[in-house]
């Protein structure tokens, strides 16, 4: 048969793809389940196949060129540390999401859908593997589109729950598709001036062409490139899509969309900034790296303390979500391997903690149809499981010792120390874990020191369908955080990769 | 000018001048029915001359089948949705504009 | 200032006007009516910029498919808008105002409308129109280079720009530039005729000096289909996951035993008799533009819709209950996923045969560029079923429900 | 000025996508939203077909002179790669307005409406009664519910 | 000869806008829907000329999928005008 090996890059993306598609046809029940887990599985191995084959070449590179055109006029794979591990992550979180998946789908969305729902669920993915592995700018594009396309459908599912999850989809969908279209137009602007889509080349061309760099027009495509990537991934004065929309989605929709889509956001704009414009022009020649940098302070510290007063626990988490997105900005902001090291490490905690605490929301909502912090009340006892998942998912925001919050907070800091004048940027990620500590104790006393309103019904332990994915998550925040080596590694690598001047 | 050419030029002339009456009168006249009027025949009659007019300069059999096609086409098409239109404002009680009921626009 | 020019800054002040008005017109019919002027008006912006095959999707896509769409939404929400007491939104102008002098700032180093010294016509893309970038991977399926080609030295082109005259009137350099010897911006000649005999003798295959065997003289759709395949394979998933979203948000439980009744507009004699007649042409016209994709303007894109516009004039005037007993929601489902299925089936299939995917040279070992036609019609066709039933399937989905 | 002359071409454009976003900001209509976002996209897209031209260029679709089947190019072609960008970017546009439009039909069955203030209130008054019904009604957050209001997100 | 096609090209321009105007000013639905199709005709025509001027007559394809899709446009904003629903 076919060599799995050499076409790894391809089979990531166009398994799910024709996967999905089938997904239609399986019918009622758990069988689209059992297909989408399936294929889910499939790919989280070949994720893990294909980070194994970076690590061993010896460029670090695995590049596959689509349709066998060279990769300076057709559509090239270009897969190196950073992507292989942001992969992982997609295809990782997007495996345990999937198996978690079944029973808060069964609850919340109707029953004769399903098959659709998982179809639209596994080409999400699709959409985010493929933005994640490709080298082609225009091709980053067309899968953006495919993300959101059916992250919009995925949100306005909730509709049966609540209705404000319509307006949060088409809000999202607006400001989602003037992102996109600001992407485009910037791709538009670089396309002109240098001739090519392929990333590596536009790179090439930015860096050799006389004057280039001068130009209005690349300066320009900067920008607009900047505050549609920034509205993608929520960054902070453009994150109003976001709350509204990991609110009123459906459970499993939440922990999937707050574990892989902003990070893939994140990742598009490593791409663009990193390897498209180079170092020396993104955060040299443009102040862009002040600009990010003041974002994500004040992002960390505004949506912090407006997590605080949220009654709703899954808007709590999603303004904390945008928090925490300002730390991995501010990471990469620095422009140093530090810094960048904590911004890629912090991706991967980020995605562990919080798909595993929106887990255990969604396993709350599952049991009590609600998840304000009065329907926690005395769940200590009650849910005891669930609620230390939550625990511990929320001592990694708060960056305790031994989670794998930590890791990433100590590169950051370290980040900012290293840059002359930037300490006071420290004092922002310290600032930030304070607030966490509060928002995180509110639940955390609700749960275990308060006594349930009286009358409401004692309710069970969430099912084992739900537990084991939720502690899968949870148990790898803590096990990275006691052992950091890979996960500290790969990001080191990653971060010298960019810092050097593109993979 | 050979003669076809000067053919052409004649007939897209034409297929102008009825073609921009046509329009002025959609624009000028005071209510649907006589905007109808002017339109619908003017525009199949312009079509059909600009089209003849450029049969004449296409060198090739094809596309010449092709334009006599557009204008075919254009011909079943174009009266076919004024007489709908006209169906459709009629049973939908437009009046007509007379002299002596100015109010016939709605 | 040229024919071009000319016609193209008139058609944009009109362009602009119809924008304006479809903005600012309170009745949302209205403004869905001009909806449909604007892209007829932006397909011919684009025919004047020789742009036929996007001329051609925006006409099928903006002025028919879009429209029926909004129309299908007007039916279920409202034909006005409701009246607000501030015409002028100055925080949105601001946010424009910056927003456009942020983009005009961008446009002074741009290269002039139809300069040919623009870099992107230069770079990387004269390759692909000569239809020769297959020699830069030597093997592997693509026929063998010309004599003394060095296939290191064509994958670093570097964007060697000859000396082009600033004038445009000055055509001379076109006879004599290094491009045009080089076969990249004019090329004179590539290889043999576009229609030169394929197979001379058994056992030996002497080919154009070209990708596809000179079958494809549309280089749009040699790109859409082969140099950028990949982008149009998830062009066809975009859609049909617009497809099944609609599905999933707005398909009803079917009941047992409910009538389809729909409105018919068969009373009216005169349009029953001309679509009775014209249905089966469109069906035919939009197979004709699929199969005909390579050698001039359409594809599966522009068929698909043509074909879905003619179901839909079907059901507009015989009733949605006509269009189910031809075209049951059953099948129009399964046939939307089949196109997809296609199109990643046949670079799944290259894959399988042992080249990469979508490498359609693989299709045929014995002459590669026949694979690569091969390839790029099978495809075609997954995308012209795929848009044709998702369009159709959207369709239904509006005009399902109950109006409000 | 003759510079000036060469780029007013992409000044349209820009006047095309501002026009359509500041309908998106300014109109409540969620009808004229979608269609505003339309125009904003095809603005985007005369750019990119603008790029492609080129002086005395002829569509990229190789002529075959009937008198010479040899000949294989004319030339200058304009530039193929745009159009075929922007082939996908009108599909997707539409894509996007199909889903658009399903949830606007969908928003007009649960809130009876398509004007977006509207709905701001409706959300609003949603978002405070699921305020009250999660709320600790203890002192301090009883004086908080005051407070609720627009601010929130 | 090209000159010919130009001064028909942009007389016709001037017809487009004058039936522009009327598509925006109404003020019946019908009136617009009237307009809406005699725009289509214009446009139809304008296309086969673009083709002329440009001397690439073999894209005359175009003006037949433009004539097929202005008159389903009509049809369906007249049955929407009419019935009040699509199917």
């Amino acid at each position: 048969m076919i060599d799995v090996q050499a076409h790894l890059p391809v089979l990531i993306v166009t398994i799910p793809l024709i996967g999905g598609v089938l997904t239609i046809a399986t019918g009622r029940g758990w069988k689209p389940w059992a297909w989408a887990t399936f294929l889910t599985g499939t790919v989280f191995y070949l994720t893990l196949r294909l980070m194994a084959q970076v690590l061993a070449s010896k460029t670090g590179v695995v590049s596959y060129e689509l349709g066998n055109w060279p990769r300076q006029w057709g559509i090239e794979y270009r897969v190196d540390a950073l992507n292989a591990f942001i992969l992982l992550i997609v295809g990782g979180v997007g495996f345990i999401t999937t198996v978690y998946a079944k029973l808060s789908v069964e609850k919340e969305i109707p029953a004769d859908r399903h098959h659709f729902f998982y179809a639209v669920w596994v080409l999400a993915l699709c959409g985010l593997l493929g933005i994640t592995v490709t080298g082609d700018a225009f091709n980053v594009y067309v899968l953006l589109e495919i993300s959101s396309l059916t992250v919009y459908a995925l949100i306005a599912m909730g509709k049966d729950r609540h209705r404000g999850a319509l307006t949060a989809s088409l809000r999202y969908l607006i400001l989602g598709s003037v992102g996109a279209s600001f992407i485009l137009l910037g791709i538009g602007y670089l396309m002109m001036i240098t001739g090519t889509l392929n990333m590596q080349d536009m790179h090439e061309r930015l860096m050799s062409v006389p004057g280039i760099q001068q130009s209005r027009t690349v300066l320009v495509a900067f920008a607009f490139l900047l505050v549609g990537l920034s509205m993608k991934m929520a960054l902070f004065p453009l994150h109003m899509w976001l709350p509204r929309a990991y609110t009123y989605a459906p459970s499993a929709v939440s922990a999937l969309l707050a574990a892989t889509a902003t990070k893939v956001g994140v990742y598009m704009a490593f791409r663009f900034l990193f390897t498209i414009f180079g170092v020396g022009f993104s955060f040299g020649m443009m102040p862009s790296g002040l600009v990010l940098l003041g974002c994500a302070s004040a992002g960390i510290i505004i949506t912090g303390i407006t997590a605080i007063r949220q009654t709703n626990l899954k808007r709590m988490l999603a303004y904390s979500s945008v928090g925490q997105l300002g730390y991995i900005v501010l990471g990469f902001a620095l422009a140093n391997v530090h810094g960048v090291a904590g911004s890629v490490a912090h991706i991967f905690n980020h995605a562990v903690m919080k798909g595993g605490m929106f887990m255990a929301l969604g396993a709350i909502v599952y049991r009590l149809d609600r998840c304000d912090i009065r329907s926690v009340r005395g769940l200590g006892k009650q849910m005891p499981l669930t609620m230390a998942a939550f625990t511990v998912g929320g001592l990694g925001l708060i960056g305790f010792p031994l989670t794998a919050g930590f890791i990433s907070k100590w590169y950051l800091v370290q980040g900012c120390l290293e840059r002359p004048h930037m300490w006071p940027l420290a004092g922002v990620v310290l600032l930030g874990s304070l607030l966490a500590v509060v928002y995180i104790w509110r639940v955390v006393e609700a749960a275990y020191f308060q006594q349930p309103d009286p009358g409401t019904p004692r309710v069970e332990e969430a099912p084992l369908l739900m537990l084991i994915p939720m502690w899968a998550l949870i148990g790898a925040s803590v096990f990275f955080g006691i052992n950091a080596t890979f996960t500290g590694d790969i990001a080191m690598r990653a971060a010298r990769s960019l810092i050097g001047g593109g993979p | 000018m050979l003669w076809n050419e000067i053919v052409t030029t004649v007939l897209l002339g034409l297929g102008c001048v009825v073609s921009l009456t046509g329009a002025l009168g959609l624009l000028r006249m005071p209510d649907f029915y006589t905007r109808l009027h002017t339109a619908g025949k003017t525009d199949s009659l312009g079509q059909f001359l600009i089209l003849l007019g450029l049969v004449f300069v296409t060198p090739d059999l094809l596309t010449q089948i092709k334009l006599v096609g557009v204008a075919m086409i254009l011909m079943i098409a174009a009266p076919t949705a004024t007489h709908a239109i006209t169906k459709a404002a009629h049973l939908n009680d437009l009046r007509p504009w007379t002299k002596r009921d100015p109010g016939g626009e709605p | 200032m040229n024919a071009v020019v000319l016609i193209d800054t008139l058609l944009l002040i009109l362009v602009t006007i119809t924008a304006v008005a479809i903005i600012e017109v309170r009745n949302l019919y209205a403004s869905v009516m001009l909806t449909s002027v604007y892209s007829l008006l932006m397909a011919l912006v684009w025919v004047n910029m020789h742009s036929m095959d996007v001329a051609f999707t925006e006409a099928a896509v903006g002025g028919g498919i879009s429209t029926i769409l909004l129309i299908g939404t007007l039916v279920h929400t409202a034909r006005e808008e409701r009246p607000i007491k501030a015409r002028v939104h100055w925080k949105a102008l601001l946010v424009t105002a910056v927003t456009g002098a942020a983009l005009i700032y961008g446009t002074f180093d741009m290269p002039r409308f139809g300069d040919p010294h623009a870099p992107i016509h230069h770079f990387r893309v004269p390759e692909m129109m000569a239809q020769t970038v297959g020699f830069a991977n030597g093997t592997k399926g693509k026929q063998a280079p010309p004599e003394g080609f060095d296939a290191r030295e064509y994958r670093s082109f570097n964007g060697r720009v000859a000396d082009i005259p600033d004038d445009p009137t000055d055509t001379a350099w076109r006879e004599t530039s290094v491009l045009a010897q080089d076969g990249i911006i004019v090329p004179k000649v590539i290889g043999h005729a576009a229609h030169a005999p394929v197979h001379d003798d058994a056992g030996h295959h002497p080919h154009p000096a070209d990708d596809f065997n000179g079958h494809v003289p549309n280089s749009v759709t040699s790109l859409l289909a082969a140099y950028r395949g990949y982008d149009t394979m998830f062009e066809t998933t975009v859609i049909f996951t617009a497809g099944i979203s609609l599905i999933m948000l707005l398909r009803r439980p079917r009941r047992q035993g409910e009538a389809q009744v729909g409105a018919p507009m068969v009373d009216q004699a005169v349009l029953r008799v001309v679509t009775k007649m014209s249905v089966p042409f469109i069906l035919l016209f939009g197979l004709y533009v699929i199969t005909h994709g390579e050698l001039g303007p359409g594809g599966g894109f522009q068929g698909g819709v043509v074909i879905a516009c003619g179901f839909i004039l079907y059901a507009l005037i015989f009733g949605r209950a006509a269009l189910y007993r031809v075209l049951p929601p059953p099948v129009i489902d399964v046939l939307t996923g089949l196109g997809v299925l296609l199109y990643s089936g046949t670079g799944a299939a290259c894959l399988l045969l042992g080249g990469q995917f979508l490498d359609y040279s693989m299709l045929n070992r014995l002459s590669p560029g026949d694979g690569e036609s091969l390839g790029m019609t099978l495809v075609e066709y997954g995308v012209g079923i795929t848009v044709s039933m998702v369009m159709l399937n959207i369709f239904n989905q509006l005009a399902e429900e109950q109006p409000t | 000025m003759t510079h000036v002359l060469g780029i007013y071409n992409y000044w349209i454009y820009v006047l095309l996508m501002m026009i359509g976003l500041y309908g998106v900001i300014a109109k409540p209509n969620l009808i004229k939203q979608a269609i505003a976002l339309g125009l904003f996209q095809t603005g985007i897209f005369l750019y990119y077909i603008s790029m492609a031209v080129i002086d005395d260029g002829t569509a990229p679709v190789w002529f075959v002179d009937p008198q010479d089947p040899g000949q294989k190019f004319m030339g200058p072609y304009d530039n193929p790669l745009p159009h075929v960008l922007i082939l996908t970017a009108i599909v997707v546009s539409v894509s996007v307005l199909a889903v658009a439009l399903a949830l606007i039909i969908n928003i007009r069955r649960a809130y009876g409406t398509i004007e977006a203030d509207q709905i701001e209130v409706m959300d609003q008054q949603d978002r405070l009664a699921e305020f009250r019904a999660g709320a600790t009604l203890d002192a301090a957050d009883a004086a908080e519910l005051a407070g609720v209001g627009g601010h929130h997100d | 000869m090209s000159w010919v096609y130009l001064a028909t090209a942009i007389a016709l321009l001037i017809g487009l806008f004058i039936i522009l105007i009327r598509a925006i000013i109404g003020p019946t639905v019908y009136d617009r829907i009237l307009a809406t199709n005699a725009l289509g005709t214009k446009t139809i025509l304008f296309v086969t000329l673009l083709d002329y001027i440009s001397g690439r007559t073999e894209f005359i394809d175009m003006a037949i999928v433009y004539a097929l899709i202005s008159f389903i446009t009509t049809i369906a904003i007249l049955k929407f005008a009419e019935k009040g629903r699509l199917d």
